[in-house]
């Protein structure tokens, strides 16, 4: 019975379905709100995998997800802010509750892996994933005033 | 739920959602709500990717899928809308 | 008419259907052991100390189909810049730079360096660990655009030479092509891993001629994407058509 | 002697490099699972390529 495997498809499935349910209803502010979540739900199942899995080559999947998901929301608070409507739901509750979820995973797996160059590497995929999503989340606060240019 | 039942579990979750994103995608008629849902999908369709054993394909869907699908997409539609407006001026 | 087309779309899908069931009827069992084409090309990626066999498949035992996956990219970001050049009737409006946030702003210039290196890390361990030239290039490709997520379009042009990108697109396609004619002048086939020693299992400097291969897609496909998004920023924020009155 | 290449300018100029060039080194030390010479020569070259853009992307974003 491979406890992170189990842990892995629970998160996945709950952060998955929440994060759907976001992005395919409600007005477009929270539609992106949940395209952020996304990432930081599917990035500590991607690093409980790896532990699951027993295969630290796929912290990469982590780590270039932990990047680039940020990236993607702001490529949507830049380009989609051209909406009409602009009242601004940041739920900043959900952001801070993904950014527990993804610190206690990456605590868990740098106690179960112990010491050493992989768990620095899990420390910074951590960073970069909490940091990133408290700033795609700022900027889906009002971060873009009037781009209209681009 | 036996021990090896687990490693099966996972992947019908990752397929439930792969199935359930691509076609809210399609069902999605608007192109910058669609590109969102992409978006997701794209995430998703990575995992199942790396449940099924293949972190390169896995890798090459998130690089692509995370950041540049979205911005190809997004700029289209704005360029899009603008030249929309600038008809609007024009008429 | 429409009817007749959803009549059409039924059919053809209903046979699709019929042909899929029955093929998947006799295929073999779901991960059954027996795997005839993986475990010889496993047998031939450590015979040439590649770690990760993918990438041995796709730069070692299957480099041809590469090359054509590389000329089908290098076609495309040529097609899309003819197509999205800017025409007779349309004028450049300097866009006026966007405000942003300052903590994004420092977020996106701390994030261009970091995922810059991660881009590169992820092509030269191509033989090593999941990844290669293809994902790391599309990862350095977007570092570069952090600068127009963070700043405006303008800086990102200081910062991206574009007749530089264009060149070095070129030259890579060259090098992938070169690197194949150099074992061809040494006697062996176009493309085949016999020229450079092997090296030692699990290293950077292993797998022949697969790390040159994977740096010269790396670097590809990383001036194709920066070349592409080049002139679909140019065509949705600065290209406007002129007001016929 | 303009602006840009006063002494002090030049020192700022070399100890942003260098600082963003020992950040990304050590980044890339705790990305790669074997270290040997090689490794260390390859990242010591990534390193400084992604200084030279953090430094190229910083004064492109300030210089107005």
């Amino acid at each position: 019975m491979n406890g992170w495997i189990l842990a892995a498809g629970i998160v996945l499935g709950g952060g998955g379905a929440a994060a759907l349910w976001g992005v395919t209803t409600g007005p477009p502010a929270r539609r992106v709100i949940a395209q952020n979540l996304t990432t930081s739900a599917v990035c500590p199942a991607l690093l409980l995998f790896a532990q699951g899995y027993g295969r630290p080559a796929y912290v990469d999947l982590a780590l270039l997800l932990a990047l680039l998901g940020p990236v993607g929301t702001l490529v949507f608070a830049r380009l989609l802010s051209g909406e009409p409507e602009r009242e601004r739901t940041s739920a900043w509750g959900l952001t801070w509750a993904a950014a527990a979820l993804g610190a206690a995973v990456v605590v868990a797996l740098c106690v179960a892996g112990g010491p050493g160059r992989a768990m620095v590497k899990l420390l910074a995929i951590g960073v970069l994933l909490i940091g990133g999503n408290l700033i795609a989340s700022r900027a889906l606060a009002g971060g873009f005033q009037g781009v209209r240019g681009g | 739920m036996g021990g090896g039942d687990v490693y099966d579990a996972v992947i019908v979750v990752a397929l439930l959602l792969v199935a359930a994103s691509a076609t809210a995608a399609v069902v999605q008629r608007d192109p910058a709500r669609q590109a969102l849902v992409l978006s997701f999908s794209g995430v998703v369709l990575a995992t199942l990717f790396t449940v099924l054993q293949a972190p390169d394909v896995g890798l090459s869907q998130l690089a692509v899928g995370s950041a540049l699908t979205p911005l190809l997409i997004m700029l289209s539609v704005r360029k899009i809308r603008r030249r929309g407006r600038s008809k609007e001026d024009t008429r | 008419m429409n009817r007749l087309r959803l009549w059409l779309l039924a059919l053809g899908g209903a046979g699709l259907a019929a042909l899929l069931v029955a093929a998947c009827l006799d295929l073999p069992g779901f991960g059954g052991r027996r795997h005839p084409y993986g475990d010889r090309a496993v047998h031939a990626s450590l015979a040439r100390h590649t770690a990760n066999t993918i990438a041995s498949v796709n730069f070692d035992q299957r480099a041809y189909d590469t090359l054509g996956e590389m000329s089908i990219l290098f076609a495309a970001v040529l097609g899309c810049a003819v197509l999205l050049r800017q025409a007779r009737d349309e004028h450049r409006a300097r866009p006026r730079p966007a405000e942003v946030a300052r903590p994004v702003r420092r977020y996106a210039l701390l994030a261009l360096p970091v995922a810059l290196v991660t881009g590169l890390y992820v092509i030269a361990h191509g033989q090593l660990s999941p990844g290669g030239g293809f994902q790391g290039g599309v990862v350095a490709a977007t570092a570069l655009h952090l600068l127009y997520l963070g700043a405006d379009y303008s800086a990102l042009e200081r910062v991206r030479p574009l007749g530089v990108h264009e060149i070095s697109d070129a030259v890579a396609v060259c090098a992938y092509v070169v690197l194949g004619l150099a074992s061809v002048l040494a006697g062996t086939a176009f493309l085949a891993n016999t020229l450079l020693p092997y090296g030692t299992f699990n290293t950077l400097s292993s797998g022949g001629s697969v790390p040159l291969l994977n740096a010269a897609v790396g670097m590809e496909v990383a001036s194709a994407v920066v070349v592409l998004l080049a002139h679909f920023i140019d065509q949705a924020v600065e290209i406007e058509e002129e007001h016929r009155s | 002697m303009t602006r840009r290449t006063a002494p002090r300018a030049v020192l700022l100029a070399v100890g942003e490099l260098l600082a963003w060039w020992v950040a990304l080194a050590l980044l890339w030390l705790v990305l790669i699972s074997t270290v040997d010479t090689l490794e260390r020569i390859v990242g010591a070259s990534c390193a400084a390529l992604g200084a030279l853009l953090a430094r190229m992307g910083r004064r492109a974003v300030t210089w107005r």
